[in-house]
């Protein structure tokens, strides 16, 4: 296991994984991979956020869509859960919340394959600090 | 890709439905129709865009048109002029209160967002078992500059420049307290992170831990290199299964990095973490009984002073800090003091995290820069109140805090202004109540809970907040007289004078704050024998309106104890001194003729 | 207090435990954690074996069990079932659904039902407010529940 | 020292640094109430968890109320004890806590000497507007403590004194809030527990939560009883405590007045545990030599150090907690129970009547004897030795209730011949006590030489452990002594690691020895009352024509008519015994 010996290592390092996880995002195929991210903590999961997660990651197979499917905590939006956040290669993040696997499925057909918007956006209601992301 | 050029978004969040939104989208549907765009625009229903206060709110894509206060009668205008003749719809636009500009692009609308992320930067955005992902947005950096490019004392200038108060509660500047124990001499110290989140009905500190552990490792790490710790302990709720096995992980990750161990970043520096659970007990999230249980003793608190940065764990100069503290360092020696002290208000830097919950519409996380003010954060970023009722009460703090009212919703929030009206800041719950909850039920709900919460030590927690539950109940039962709410009062004001820790300190606060600000509801407990809320049910009386009553019958077979009697066909009664108030015989009436009084 | 006798096995394995603990009193919380995770509660004998091996008296084994509310003395039920009272849920109708599953189970809080399958317990908050009312069943958490849908809960676990 | 200048209700007060503001204030004659608070000088008792917040003060510039026990003085502090803010707080707790109390005050044991009731009355308290649930504990009534938690106020002195200076750890606080009580394990009974029945916990305690069971109408019942012959034995620290009851000076001797009294109760005979002190010397003694003797003759099966074992509580202490260790006290039994066993074996016969014919009754200062009469090995099929053990305390209770003025009695003597004793038979009352008087035994029956002199004060003191070599004509004999049984524990566990080089080691479970026992007149924290018990014991001892054991002239006629010699075959019959392992280990 690599070990962060100095400031220097962990900014060669931050810049190594920030590539790779581009890569993952984006890939060279950027025109087809889809990043779902889903809101996993207690509230979340208690909402049925790890069936929806295995949903996903198990239709997008079937369906033959490249994608990743990650796990993230609390997006805040607790009234909504399950909630995620589905990114299309160049275009902004867009979240859904009250996802069942009908409304997944939904996602999947529309947004996804399609780029048309279904009922059930969730507004990003909050500033970030982080200045990439707000760009 | 997109076969739409155009969509609609229109929000359905609570609020707005109520205002009609829905009758919005059909007609905007059905202006589309007539229009023949059907192939081109779509409308699509969204959560809830936190304005509700100008709601219904629609939004026009993809040029981020912003329309407020739209009205079911105009949707066939803002198709025709918006989407067929590209001319926007003056009328509908947002006006800026303060500079009267009309706004149409939302995002120039930034301020409309009255959240801004610092605390919770992390989560919902990264994986949380992936330190990888923390490192890609900035992870460790703070912890590797404060190692390699600063000595402690500057650390700690930046963190007191800041302005960064404890968020815990207790509000006590973050700085200040790293410089006691960094100054205390000792050949052992420690840093401890207070994870147990004991308010019922606050989730800020599980959510920061579920969704960014890192954050909180790397802050500690740096609080120990400023105190001169060698050792952190995160004492964390055993409740929390998920954001202990998260922590586990980030913990196991960081140590293969060398994130935490030997000599991190090359330096002499030295830290680790180790967990210790709680067990079920409010009373541990003050300091010293939280120290107490860490070393396996029953959690009762010591009277202060010494305090923990001078003699804490096994008798060792301790810093304690909260998650959310935890939370914000890293981001300030990132961007610095001067950033983190232009946000919020004089004396209260930067964010606070909130866990709104009750009768609102969007429960949820929400961070908002100090100084925001309860309106804002209930009724825009909360979507107001729950099926339209209306805002009665909102309690913040928790068991230590108070009631505040429609008077107080224009107060910028920090931790001043909150103990000025009575209430505290506390750890960030915040429950908003309506026109149906009773505030002496309330106040006897949060005594409940400190009587079963005291750890017994000192007389006025131990039976001073009994007594105190006691006369609540004695009113809520409608036995409460006049001279209750006297006893009620000055028991009130000793158990805060003499009580041994901030518990007791604080709770009579619930009870003292809606008796200020709800004394009329009190009298009415005590002298009209009337719960005005409806909720004290040994003061409800259900009654059947002969008018609305048919004589079905339905209710007196329904009653459990057979208070109702009647002739078939005849209006029926029901016998108060038999009635225990179940609801069975409201529930199943399908003429409305039962109501409570 | 009645002898209930432990399985050995057990017994050794949370000596185990505490020997991992550096037999230290200061881990005696954790020990305890460790020990009700193996029996399922905290039983005289199991307080007795803990306090013998953490190097710390009976009594205050006995006073530390009884202060935290998340140890127990009595066994659970198959399937534990715990209201959240927390503000969150209590303003939206906990005690409602807390009546409805003392209707259903004809138990009080604290008790388990005949064929100790449901145990009953309050607890206070597991910070998933954004769903409230909430219920834990073990591990799982139900959010939003409504005092018609206890019945369709207890029926997942009734088969 | 660093001082640090304050002012307290408007008088100005130098202090040291660290100083509390009671103490503070009590230097300037301002005595704040306080109720939880206590400090036993010259001990390490010292009991302030701040909590019952009675001696709450004003101090300008703090939001709250100040714990005057726990609150430090600091430069320019300016303190306030009775504002009508400190007053209505101060009462209102004290309303609380009667709240929650018992209204049975006229028939409280502790009713007089109840230090809740004393606070109630200086406030001024005439009602309780706090009206609501009381708490219900079970009770528990072993031999020797009688516990009824219903009058617990968590002053939580009763588990400092258990668990910080006796080391005996069964009593803890349980539950939380309005139901948390100090109890033991699972509140079991204490007969259950490995409790000492040392009684410091009834020495401590303000209320009548904690109490002995008085068993002064079965002696009444006794004395009334035609058919029995009552013999009592009164302990030696008995004698300088009792006129404490009856208003007399701390350290008053009151052995003459003591003796008239229990005639006058109607006790049949009235004789000394001192006699039997000093016989416990002779057998004590004698083994101490023997194993002392075979050890230098390079005997190494035999145990040294030798540890006394006239103390029962201390007894109790190392049969639950050192049980691997139990062949090392001395096996000679207690002198209360050598008396029981010499009354109704040689005097009985004496008198020529059965043993259950007789009833042996004990005034001791202790509750722990109360325990060690009940111990089944110290009977004759079901008669015990001795039969009941009452505390000086309770021997005050029956003079009080037969009226009689005992301050005006006259001095009388014991009767013989068990009412004989010598000087080194009344120092068993203090700490040291029993060590010197086997010292001035065996040294002149080892070294067959009249001792130079008689007063060891190097094995005198209050001093938690001490230790001093005696020359035993050339042979240096290293003693140890131990009051308290939190040292008795250090000294213990030196001895179990081997670091330990005693010959010989007194234990005394209670602080100050027997005079500081649990069955004494209440000291409410003030130990110069101990101190004035202890001078009181050794004028006893100085004043006596026969200061060591072996000379008492009934004692070597016992011998002679009777036991033969000192462990003899009868003496070990009849005054030695044997301990129990008495730990409970969960073996796995």
């Amino acid at each position: 296991m690599t070990k962060v010996k100095s400031l220097d290592d962990l900014r060669k390092m931050r810049d190594a994984v920030k590539s790779k996880l581009d890569l993952r995002e984006k890939g060279d195929k950027a025109e087809k991979v889809v990043q779902i991210k889903v809101s996993m903590a207690t509230c979340g999961i208690a909402s049925g956020a790890k069936e929806i997660m295995t949903y996903f990651i198990e239709e997008l197979e079937h369906r033959s869509i490249e994608g990743v499917v990650t796990q993230t905590g609390c997006m805040g939006y607790c009234y909504a859960e399950p909630t995620i956040e589905v990114t299309l290669p160049g275009e902004d993040p867009v979240v859904f919340g009250f996802v069942d696997t009908k409304k997944a499925s939904e996602i999947i057909e529309k947004y996804i394959k399609k780029g048309e918007l279904v009922d059930g956006i969730i507004p990003a209601s909050y500033e970030t600090i982080d200045k990439e992301k707000t760009k | 890709m997109a076969k739409f050029k155009n969509h609609i978004l229109v929000c359905a969040g609570t609020g707005c439905r109520a205002s009609q939104s829905e009758l919005i989208v059909e007609n905007l549907n059905r202006a589309i129709e007539d229009n023949n765009l059907g192939d081109e625009v779509q409308v699509v229903r969204t959560g809830c865009f936190g304005f509700c206060e100008k709601g219904p709110v629609v939004k026009m894509m993809p040029d981020n048109t912003f329309y407020v206060q739209v009205t079911p009668a105009d949707a066939s205008e803002l198709v025709t002029e918006h989407i067929v003749k590209g001319r926007k719809v003056n009328r509908l636009l947002y006006v800026d209160p303060d500079s009267h500009k009309v706004i149409s692009d939302s995002k120039e609308m930034g301020f409309y967002k009255k959240q801004i992320r610092i605390a919770l930067r992390n989560c919902g955005f990264i994986n949380p078992e992936n330190v990888d992902e923390y490192i890609a947005r900035d992870g460790y950096a703070a912890l590797g500059k404060a190692l390699t490019e600063m000595t402690p004392e500057q650390v700690i200038k930046e963190i007191i420049d800041s302005g960064l108060r404890g968020r815990g509660g207790g509000g006590f500047p973050t700085g200040l307290k790293w410089d006691i124990t960094r100054k205390v001499k000792a050949d052992q110290k420690y840093v401890v992170c207070n994870a147990d989140e004991g308010d019922p009905g606050a989730f800020m500190d599980r959510s920061i831990l579920e969704g960014d552990p890192h954050s909180v490792i790397e802050a500690m790490a740096i609080n120990g290199y400023c105190t001169g710790a060698s050792k952190g302990l995160v004492y964390i709720r055993a409740e929390y299964p998920l954001a202990i096995e998260r922590l586990k992980i980030a913990i196991k990750q960081a140590r293969e990095y060398g994130l935490l161990g030997e000599n991190i970043f090359g330096s002499d520096f030295c830290f680790d973490i180790e967990l210790r659970y709680g067990a079920g007990a409010f009373v541990c999230g003050e300091e010293t009984s939280l120290i107490h249980s860490m070393e396996g003793l029953r959690g009762e608190p010591n009277v202060k002073p010494p305090f923990p940065s001078e003699s804490g764990y096994k008798g060792k100069p301790t810093n304690v800090n909260n998650v959310e503290t935890y939370a914000n360092i890293p981001v300030i020696l990132l961007n610095g003091s001067k950033w983190f002290s232009a946000i919020g208000t004089e004396k209260s830097k930067g964010t606070k995290v909130f866990a709104l919950a009750g009768k609102v519409n969007n429960v949820g996380l929400i961070e908002v820069p100090m100084g925001t003010t309860l309106r804002e954060v209930i009724f825009d970023i909360g979507g107001g109140i729950k099926d339209g009722k209306k805002f009665k009460a909102v309690q913040t703090g928790g068991p230590s805090g108070g009631c505040l009212t429609e008077k107080h919703l224009d107060i910028p929030i920090d931790y001043d202004s909150l103990l000025a009206c009575g209430s505290m800041m506390g750890s960030g719950g915040m429950i908003v109540m309506d026109e149906d909850d009773c505030m002496v039920a309330m106040a006897k709900f949060y005594l409940e809970f400190t009587v079963e919460e005291s750890c017994g030590k000192c007389t006025p927690c131990r039976i001073g907040n009994k007594r105190l539950h006691e006369i609540l109940e004695k009113i809520t039962q409608g036995k409460g007289t006049k001279e209750d709410l006297t006893l009620l009062r000055n028991l009130s004001y000793v158990i805060k004078d003499t009580s041994l820790c901030g518990l007791g300190q604080t709770s009579p606060n619930p009870v003292l704050s809606t008796m200020e600000n709800f004394a009329d509801e009190y009298e009415a407990h005590v002298v009209d024998g009337k719960c005005p809320a409806g909720q004290c049910k040994a003061l409800m009386q259900y009654v059947i309106d002969p008018e609305a009553c048919v004589g079905c019958t339905l209710c007196s077979r329904v009653c459990p104890v057979d208070a109702i009697s009647g002739e078939k066909k005849m209006a029926h009664i029901i016998n108060p001194a038999i009635c225990i108030k179940c609801g069975a015989c409201m529930e199943k009436c399908k003429f409305n003729a039962i109501s409570i009084q | 207090m009645a002898n209930i006798k432990l399985p050995d096995n057990k017994k050794k394995e949370l000596k185990e435990v505490c020997a991992k603990l550096n037999n230290d009193p200061g881990e005696l919380i954790n020990a305890l954690h460790a020990a009700q995770g193996l029996f399922g509660y905290l039983p005289a004998e199991v307080q007795e074996l803990v306090a013998q091996e953490m190097n710390v008296s009976v009594a205050h084994v006995y006073g530390v069990v009884t202060f935290y509310s998340f140890f127990s003395m009595t066994p659970k039920g198959e399937h534990p079932i715990s209201i959240c009272m927390g503000t969150a849920c209590y303003v939206r109708g906990a005690e409602k659904v807390l009546d409805e599953f003392k209707k259903l189970l004809n138990v009080k809080v604290g008790e388990t039902t005949p064929d100790g399958k449901f145990s009953l317990s309050c607890l206070r908050c597991v910070g998933a407010c954004g769903l409230a009312p909430v219920v834990t069943v073990g591990d799982k958490v139900f959010g939003r529940v409504a005092p018609e849908d206890v019945k369709t809960i207890l029926e997942e676990y009734n088969n | 020292m660093e001082v640090v200048k304050l002012t307290i209700d408007n008088k100005p007060v130098v202090v040291n640094k660290g100083t509390t503001l009671l103490d503070a204030a009590k230097s300037i004659g301002v005595n704040i109430p306080s109720l939880c608070y206590m400090k036993l000088e010259d001990t390490n008792f010292e009991n302030k968890p701040g909590g019952c917040r009675v001696c709450v003060v004003e101090v300008e510039g703090r939001r709250n109320l100040a714990p005057a026990c726990k609150t430090e003085c600091s430069e320019g502090m300016v303190v306030n004890t009775h504002t009508m803010r400190v007053i209505n707080a101060r009462r209102t707790v004290m309303e609380l806590i009667l709240s929650d109390h018992p209204f049975d005050c006229l028939i409280c044991a502790k009713s007089g000497n109840c230090e809740l009731q004393s606070l109630a009355q200086k406030l001024g308290i005439r009602e309780i507007p706090y009206k609501g649930e009381q708490s219900h504990y079970k009770g528990d009534e072993s031999p020797a403590i009688i516990r009824d938690m219903d009058k617990c106020i968590m002053c939580r002195r009763c588990e400092t004194a258990c668990n910080e200076v006796q080391t005996v750890g069964v009593l803890s606080a349980i539950n939380r809030g309005f139901n948390s009580v100090v109890a033991t394990a699972f509140e079991m009974d204490l007969d259950h527990s490995s409790c000492t029945f040392c009684g410091q916990c009834v020495a401590v305690c303000p209320t009548g939560a904690l109490t002995e069971r008085d068993h002064t109408w079965k002696v009444v019942d006794a004395i009334v009883d035609p058919k029995k012959t009552v013999v009592v034995q009164t302990a030696p620290a008995v004698r300088a405590a009792l006129g404490e009851e009856f208003g007399m000076e701390p350290g008053t001797l009151v052995t003459g007045k003591m003796a008239a009294a229990l005639r006058k109760l109607g006790f049949d005979f009235v004789f000394d545990t001192d006699f039997a002190a000093d016989l416990t010397i002779m057998e004590e003694g004698t083994e101490l030599l023997d194993r002392l003797n075979k050890y230098l003759s390079g005997d190494k099966s035999v145990k040294l150090p030798i540890l006394t074992s006239c103390c029962p509580a201390w007894v109790n202490f190392f049969e639950h907690q050192f049980p691997e260790m139990k062949e090392i006290p001395s096996s000679a039994k207690s002198p209360q129970q050598m008396f029981g066993a010499i009354a109704k074996s040689f005097f009985a016969d004496k008198l020529n009547i059965k043993r259950e014919d007789m009833v042996v009754v004990s005034v001791m200062p202790c509750l722990a004897k109360k325990f060690e009469s009940t111990r089944p090995e110290f009977s004759v099929n079901g008669d015990p030795d001795v039969n009941y053990s009452i505390s000086t305390r309770e021997l005050a209770a029956m003079i009080r209730n037969a009226n009689i003025d005992f301050a005006s009695l006259p001095d009388e003597d014991f009767d013989q011949p068990l009412g004989e004793s010598t000087g080194a038979g009344v120092i068993f009352g203090a700490t040291g006590g029993v060590i010197e008087a086997a010292v001035r035994t065996a040294y002149e029956i080892q070294t067959k030489k009249p001792l130079p002199k008689l007063d060891f004060t190097e094995l005198r003191g209050m001093e938690g452990i001490r230790s001093a070599t005696i020359d035993f004509d050339g042979l240096p004999i290293n003693i140890g002594i131990a009051h308290g049984l939190g040292n008795a524990r250090k000294l213990l566990e030196d001895v179990k690691s081997g670091k330990s080089n005693f010959h010989a080691i007194e234990i005394m479970a209670c602080p100050g020895g027997c005079i500081g026992g649990g069955g004494q007149p209440y000291h409410h924290g003030n130990m110069d009352i101990l101190k004035k018990r202890a001078a009181a014991i050794y004028r006893e001892d100085a004043e006596k024509p026969i200061r060591k054991s072996h000379e008492n002239p009934y004692i070597v006629k016992l011998y002679e008519e009777f036991l033969g010699k000192p462990c003899g075959h009868l003496s070990h019959e009849l005054l030695h015994t044997h301990y129990f392992d008495k730990q409970k280990k969960i073996e796995i």
